[in-house]
């Protein structure tokens, strides 16, 4: 373990943007935190989550995948997708790192997503502990410790000064880059602060939210179940909830035509929207119902049957706060899982 | 605080329930966090008196849910609108959007709500609860022992601050008292405010605030204006179609075609900048050409009165050229 | 002639009745205007959509001008009423956001008045000339 | 027209708020006017001589001191030409004219006979005050 | 996928000598969808057409581009070429390169370049198009005129001569309108009923005609030859078909005391009556306001002196409805009221009148039997005062008079002036004009005649007041000219009102959404060359309905108006322009945007059930386009929030594609 003067942090990544991309959380004017590459003058933001989260590093709201052109009956291909440097990725919370397993798993499975894959390889993650959770956190449901080590780098931070720790080898390159800056220091010392985080997590609202009601062979026990109808009732269909989430990972691909060529793009896409996986045939989901219903059984039941019993839910707390209605995965649970036992 | 009391709202409803004039009522039903109501649809009075909810968080405009949830039901709806949302409710009537027949309104007057986040500036995050108590708001958060009190003032949401009208247009039973309209209500301050500014100015100004937009659509779809049946963004045939700000163009291109399409439509209820996560000043679109139309083709209140003509709809042969709209400004 | 000026682009909606027959006059009386001035004739000035301007600007064009007849002559009777609305506020608004006013034009030209459509043309295509390259509406994957 | 008339004309419509040349010559004002008889210009004639920038004569003229202010004519103008407020116009114009712009307290007295009715007073003070 | 034939025209050296065809052509080879490119001198010739035909059937193209001169001059030519090949003539785009490229380009590169940008947008556009075929809807053979004076009447009686059946529908009991009020004509001085009397007997004996009188018009729908109309039959209380005319049932008729209004209420009348000798049909009207039986259930006399039978008390509205493929509104005027100008002592004086009371006055058919008496105590009135452009031009006083200059005044105060001079030669006769109009063939030597021969004192200048004293009015009045003011005691004074639309024209142009002026006249759809049209299709316009007119322009107009109703008519069916909006129900709203800025009314309502996505079904209110009615502007297309509305030929995709080519 390292540690450096919190009075160092921007020199630190002035040097660490010496050789590589760095972006951190950055307040905007309305006080609102969202990444931002850094350069002199940018602020590490005091915020505990980002408006939109870290996803957008390994797979962006649009991303250009290639060009084509077609002059008569030739047809010209053009891969336009250039991911061949490392970049840093600072202060990411324990939430949102476990959020990239979640995608990993989706994209690094066979078919393997090359775009995804690059990105991941290339991408450094140096994540901060989180010293002031808020209420819409709940984490802890997903066994994720909010002082707890996670990414290449984990960073807690005290009143004075920032402990470093590297967790694995490109977490080591990191820290000796910035070196000079940091000073060893006894594994331990970042030991209060942890427990301080602890205690204050005891006192979370949404502390004892459980997921144990839920899980891969759930299926038939929530499917039908009534309650879907008033949970679903005022949803307004917007994609709120599925932009900001770190592990929603559905998306659409389209052809944009420039006159020029045809860019061959991917764009988030959210199962809350009417048009979502529209074919010739219609859209798989009719109403908003199934619509809503699909967000959460896959958040709750179909991704831990795919992938081992894991939640594809981090306890975030974004749609909690986001959401227009103030509809989200915290009511659903409780409106569902805790009639489960009756 | 709001004069009006949960009990005003959940005896009539639970009255109007009972004698069988409303088959649903459309309510707040209580959240985790004080702050956190949803809208929804109570069909008994053990449900509203358990969870039917009023306070100062109220803020959602119920208009819009009445285009579709009058189609599935036996009945009226009871609605409780406030001032605000009885403009929408009469726009959307004189869209046909509403079958006026289903709904039964209940208008309540309204003391301005308040916005979380303004709250949350003052306090600091991890909000466990909120009282609306007389003298403030009280605010416990996990990391304080004792309640942060907030006053009103501090805590109300800019849409109330600068209210057009405490006035309901529209109602078939009122509680608590009718308020007046207030044209002295500075909403277009910060308009004018960015017409002052230097094109430049004004682009800076534009290029940062649109540029946080996430295209999550939260703006289209709470907007009581925005009841396309299919819109023109997610045509793949309208030609302007577009799922994502892949540019900066298409983020300009879905803003402005969207206060195009609601223009001489919209209320200014402010929904759209509320419900924004990125809290992009929406509004200021939509007041932008409110308050265009308002100088160039005489005062018009979308929502005012049943069946009036949108401006757009409209004109008069002496209206003034698109040239004349610098000239006229001095600009 | 100078190798590398720049000549903007110019979208013109012109409607069938008048205009697209002024600039049919201008021709007939060879009254030159810049060949960057690309005519799209549609039916009356209220067929354009604000979509169809921004459409342009996104594509590339500099500067986007609608010309119809003169109010009151719209051989549709009220059409160009409602273009004149529609675009007094679409322009106000892109105005508001920062977007060059000199950009966008709306002018009534009648089948007449050939003169006064090159004339339009050519003041209009001078203005944009003198703001340079359409930067604020742009969609880079457009450009080169 | 000289360049000082042609302001003055000016200045007298602006004052007015009157546009002669919206007058059809009906003479509809001459026609209704009961002082008439006492003028060596008539009512069109003011709004044809304004138009025209005839001023100097009009407003050596006694006639428009003969003006009533009855506005018979305005009321029965069809075009609304309104030539009672064009009189008016002229009036002050040659009070401006010879200074007397302003009406100072110490003025009042000697001028207020008794018999001088209340309206009278505030007309003048109407007239003097700019 | 199209395919697409290019043929570049070089117009002579008119687009060679700027543009480079050959390579035109050349480069528009690689467009998508082009399956053939070529150019030649001269594309609308013969020899130019037979290529574009040859290659039609060679390369089976589904669509051509032509880039040659303007779409004006030659689309019809080629849409023609297209349609002998046995292609939709809608399939073929112009490239207009030679008005707004060869003709306005000095420079050979440039004129090139921009010329293979205008093909590519046509390209592009026609990649788009759809065949498109104009709808046929039948025509009902029938024409409804409304109004029954001399505009209505020449009308029907000109479509009725061309073998169409027509009917007239007439508020009043009978027609004949003001004509049949008037005295003499100007400038003939003929005497109006000696000439309307005879068409009004060629109307009523016509065997094409048939007459509602007594009748409103209250509801139409449909559109271009197909108009549904309602008409309601206003109960008369007599049998219409068993009434002779006789007027016995006036003789004995006790209730006296009914204002006439046929004489403007200058004299009375009974509560059953014939408006006059000559009325069409020569049937009698009980006045249910002042009929005894009516109102207290006790008299019947006229029931028990008719000889046929023909009264009936109990008789009732009656409510037709009837199918027109025309509609004629000849709906006239009225003069308008001089209650408002206090001036002119119109309330206050008995004799003071207006011209149409004057023309009673005069009329020997008249309350006066054509002697000229003052209404207040009979006496032959020696100075009469004439007053023009009461109320006409009269911009400041809106809820007063009128803006307009009315048109016939000029003329008929003329013949009054004249008529006076001439039958009463110890008359003195003073005429107060602001400008004298005379606008027409022997116009103005009447009016000279009128100065000249029969001495009538024309003075320019207003009156300013008319004050009734004693028996004399007392008019001062200015003499503009001689700078003077002048009074004159009177013994009439005839006032020549403004005229204004009939109050039944408004809704009337409500129900046939026909466009109105401010004034309430309605519009023409084209002010010069469409003058007998309103912009909505099959709706026609005859007579003062649409302005200010005299008998010989009303009579002109009607023959006009007739005519084109003729030309309608004759046709079994219409072919629409096939280039109209297109509701898309699926995404309709229901919101009347597009209702409401539509020019011709084509845009209807209708509730229809739809099976929604969520498999519910739902009814919806949504709007349908009249393709008969639809004219094609696209105003409805830019009004629709949601793009329901699209128009054909000129649809969203296609423009956006144009704009495409061009910008890329």
């Amino acid at each position: 373990m390292r540690k450096s003067l919190l009075t160092s942090v921007d020199s630190i990544f002035s040097k660490i943007s010496e050789s590589m991309a760095l972006f951190l959380p950055v307040d905007d004017p309305t006080g609102r935190a969202n990444y931002t590459r850094w350069e002199e003058g940018k602020k590490w933001s005091e915020a505990l989550n980002t408006v939109k989260s870290p996803k957008d590093f390994f797979f962006p709201q649009v991303e250009d995948l290639m060009k084509f052109k077609v002059s008569g009956k030739n047809i010209e291909l053009k891969n336009t997708a250039k991911i061949d440097e490392d970049f840093v990725v600072f202060g990411v919370r324990p939430c949102d790192v476990r959020s990239f397993d979640v995608l990993d798993n989706v994209f690094l499975s066979e078919p393997r997503d090359g775009y995804y894959a690059a990105r991941r390889k290339h991408g450094i993650i140096v994540s901060v502990a989180c010293s002031k959770p808020s209420e819409t956190c709940f984490c802890h449901t997903f066994g994720i410790d909010p002082a707890g080590e996670y990414g290449d780098v984990t960073v807690w931070k005290g009143e004075n000064e920032l402990f470093w720790k590297a967790n694995t080898e490109k977490g080591e390159k990191v820290m000796e880059l910035i070196s000079e800056f940091t000073e060893s220091c006894d594994d331990n010392a970042a030991d209060d602060i942890k427990a301080k985080i602890e205690k204050i997590a005891e006192k979370l609202p949404l502390r004892n939210l459980s997921a144990e009601n839920f899980g891969g062979d759930k299926t038939d026990e929530y499917f039908d179940r009534p309650e879907w109808k008033s949970l679903s009732e005022s949803c307004l269909g917007c994609g709120t909830c599925t932009f900001v989430c770190p592990t929603c990972q559905c998306y659409d691909i389209k052809d944009f035509n420039t006159g020029k060529d045809v860019i061959r793009f991917r764009c988030w896409d959210s199962c809350m929207y009417s048009e979502f996986t529209q074919m010739s045939a219609g859209q798989p989901r009719l109403t908003q119902l199934e619509r809503f219903r699909q967000r959460f059984m896959h958040k709750l039941v179909y991704y831990p049957a795919n992938y081992d019993g894991m939640f594809s839910c981090v306890g975030c707390g974004r749609c909690l706060k986001s959401c227009p209605i103030h509809m989200n995965i915290v009511k659903v649970m409780k409106t569902l899982g805790g009639k489960a036992d009756e | 605080m709001q004069r009006i009391t949960r009990e005003m709202l959940t005896s009539k409803a639970i009255s109007l329930l009972n004698d069988g004039t409303v088959s649903a009522v459309l309510g707040w039903r209580e959240g985790e966090f004080s702050y956190d109501l949803t809208p929804s649809l109570f069909y008994t009075a053990e449900d509203i008196e358990q969870n039917f909810v009023f306070n100062d968080f109220c803020g959602a405009n119920f208009s819009k849910y009445l285009v579709t949830k009058t189609l599935g039901i036996e009945g009226k709806i009871l609605a409780f609108l406030k001032p605000c949302d009885t403009y929408s409710f009469n726009q959307l009537l004189t869209e046909h959007r509403i079958d006026r027949s289903k709904v039964y309104v209940v208008g309540i007057s309204c003391d301005g709500m308040a916005d979380i986040s303004k709250i949350r500036a003052i306090t600091g995050d991890g909000i466990s609860s909120i009282s609306c108590e007389p003298d403030g708001l009280k605010v416990q958060t996990i990391y304080d022992d004792e309640p942060k009190t907030v006053s009103y003032e501090d805590a109300m949401a800019e849409r109330c601050i600068c209210c057009k009208s405490k006035k309901h247009v529209c109602y078939d039973e009122l509680i608590g008292e009718e308020g007046e309209e207030n044209p002295d209500c500075n909403r277009f301050g910060k308009v004018a405010e960015l017409e002052a500014m230097t094109p430049d100015e004004r682009f800076a100004f534009w290029r940062g605030e649109l540029s946080r937009c996430i295209r999550c659509n939260a703006c289209r779809d709470v907007c009581p204006a925005c009841t396309c049946e299919k819109c023109v963004f997610n045509n793949p045939n309208s030609g302007a179609e577009n799922k994502a700000p892949a540019t900066s163009f298409e983020e300009q291109m879905f803003h402005i075609i969207r206060a195009f399409h609601v223009a001489g439509r919209c209320t200014d209820c402010g929904e759209c900048s509320r419900v924004c996560p990125q809290h992009i000043p929406l509004h200021l679109l939509n007041r932008k050409f409110i308050k265009d139309i308002n100088t160039f083709y005489g005062e018009y209140q979308a929502g005012k009165e049943v069946g009036s003509r949108a401006p757009l709809v409209d004109y008069t042969t002496g209206d003034l050229e698109p040239g004349q709209v610098f000239e006229r400004e001095g600009m | 002639m100078q190798v590398n000026e720049y000549k903007p682009l110019i979208v013109a909606f012109c409607c069938n009745w008048c205009s697209y027959a002024g600039a049919d006059l201008a021709g007939n009386n060879r009254l030159s205007y810049p060949d960057n001035v690309k005519i799209i004739r549609v039916p009356c000035s209220c067929r354009v959509n604000p979509m169809f301007v921004l459409r342009a600007f996104q594509r590339g064009a500099d500067g986007v001008i609608l010309c119809g007849c003169h109010p009151g002559d719209c051989h549709y009777t009220s059409g160009n009423y409602y273009t004149r609305r529609r675009m007094a506020l679409l322009f106000s608004m892109l105005d508001y956001l920062g977007i060059e006013r000199e950009r966008t034009r709306v002018e009534w030209c009648s089948a007449a008045e050939g003169a006064k459509f090159a004339q339009t043309m050519n003041e209009f295509t001078e203005a944009v000339a003198a703001l340079g390259e359409n930067k604020r509406l742009e969609d880079l994957r457009c450009k080169e | 027209m000289d360049n000082k008339n042609s302001n003055l004309q000016a200045e007298i419509v602006r004052m007015s708020g009157v546009n002669p040349r919206k007058c059809m010559r009906c003479g509809k004002c001459s026609a209704t006017c009961p002082a008439y008889d006492e003028m060596e210009y008539h009512p069109h004639q003011f709004v044809y001589m304004v138009e025209n920038g005839e001023l100097e004569p009009l407003m050596k003229s006694k006639s428009i001191y003969k003006c009533l202010t009855c506005f018979a004519c305005v009321d029965r103008c069809p075009r609304g030409v309104e030539p009672a407020k064009l009189v008016e116009a002229v009036r002050l114009a040659v009070i401006r004219q010879q200074g007397k712009n302003h009406l100072k307290p110490e003025d009042i007295p000697p001028i207020v006979d008794e018999d001088l009715p209340q309206q009278a007073i505030v007309t003048a003070f109407r007239k003097y005050a700019k | 996928m199209q395919r697409i034939g290019v043929f570049v025209c070089w117009c002579g050296t008119n687009i060679a000598g700027t543009v480079d065809v050959k390579r035109v052509a050349e480069a528009l080879k690689n467009e998508p969808g082009v399956v053939y490119s070529d150019n030649y001198q001269y594309m609308c010739s013969q020899a130019g057409q037979d290529m574009i035909k040859n290659a039609i059937h060679e390369y089976k193209l589904t669509g051509v581009v032509v880039c040659s001169c303007s779409p004006r001059m030659h689309e019809t030519t080629f849409r023609k070429t297209a349609a002998a090949a046995g292609l939709n003539p809608y399939m073929v785009e112009i490239a207009n390169i030679r008005e707004q490229c060869s003709w306005v380009h000095k420079d050979m590169e440039a004129g090139t370049e921009k010329a293979i940008i205008l093909g590519r947008a046509a390209i592009a556009k026609l990649n788009l198009n759809t065949p498109l075929t104009a709808g046929e809807t039948p025509v009902t053979k029938r024409a409804l005129v409304i109004g029954g004076g001399i505009a209505g009447i020449q009308t029907a009686l000109d479509i009725a001569d061309a073998g169409f059946k027509v009917d007239i529908v007439e508020k009043k009991p009978t027609i004949g309108g003001k004509m049949a009020q008037l005295d003499k004509t100007f400038p003939t001085l003929d005497c109006a009923a000696c000439i309307l009397t005879p068409k009004m007997v060629d109307v009523g004996q016509h065997e094409n005609i048939r007459i509602f009188s007594y009748s409103e018009v209250t509801d139409v729908k449909g559109f271009v030859g197909n108009f549904d109309v309602t008409i309601k039959r206003k109960a008369r209380f007599v049998k219409e078909d068993v009434c002779t005319g006789c007027g016995l049932c006036m003789e004995k008729c006790p209730m006296k005391k009914v204002p006439n209004e046929f004489n403007l209420g200058l004299d009375n009348r009974t509560a059953i009556y014939i408006p006059f000798a000559q009325a069409v049909p020569k049937v009698a009207t009980i006045d249910p306001n002042y009929c005894i039986m009516k109102k207290t259930g006790k008299c019947g006399l006229c029931s028990t002196v008719c000889t046929v039978g023909a009264i009936d008390y109990n008789q009732q509205d009656e409510i037709i409805e009837e199918k027109y493929g025309a509609i004629v509104v000849a709906t006239g005027f009225n003069p308008i009221s001089m209650d408002k100008f206090d001036e002119y002592a119109y309330s206050q004086s008995k004799d003071v009148v207006t011209s149409l009371e004057f023309e009673r006055l005069m009329n020997a058919a008249g309350p006066t039997q054509g002697t000229l008496l003052r209404p207040s105590d009979g006496k032959h009135p020696h100075t009469l005062v004439f007053v023009q452009c009461v109320g006409s031009r009269c911009e400041a006083c809106a809820e007063k008079g009128k803006e307009y200059c009315s048109k016939i005044c000029c003329m008929y105060t003329a013949k009054h002036a004249m008529l006076v001079r001439d039958k009463y030669p110890d008359t003195e006769v003073y005429v107060f004009y602001i400008d004298v109009r005379t606008p027409g063939k022997n116009f103005d030597e009447f009016y000279r005649r009128a100065v000249e021969e029969y001495g009538v004192h024309y003075i320019k200048g207003m009156v300013g007041k008319v004050a009734p004293e004693g028996d004399k009015l007392m008019v001062q009045a200015s003499d503009l000219l001689d700078n003077k003011q002048l009074h004159i005691a009177a013994d009439m004074v005839i006032l020549a009102a403004a005229i204004e639309p009939d109050e039944s024209a408004r809704s009337l142009a409500t129900m046939l959404t026909a466009s109105m002026d401010t004034n309430d006249f309605f519009t023409e759809a084209h002010p010069k060359l469409r003058p007998v049209e309103s912009p909505t299709a099959g709706i026609y316009l005859s007579g003062a309905c649409q302005g200010p007119k005299d008998i010989p322009d009303t009579v002109a107009q009607a023959g006009a108006a007739a005519s084109k109703v003729i030309g309608l008519l004759v046709k079994d069916k219409l072919t629409g322009n096939p280039c109209v909006a297109e509701s898309n129900e699926l995404m309709c709203n229901g919101c009347s945007a597009c209702e409401k800025v539509c020019p011709y009314g084509a845009i209807t309502y209708v509730d229809k059930e739809f099976r929604m996505p969520d498999r519910t079904t739902r009814v919806r209110r949504v709007a349908q386009v009249n393709p008969a009615v639809c004219q094609g502007c696209g105003a409805c297309t830019v009004a629709c929030p949601s793009g329901a509305m699209d128009l054909k030929g000129f649809a969203t995709s296609q423009i956006m594609a144009e704009v495409d080519a061009i910008c890329k």
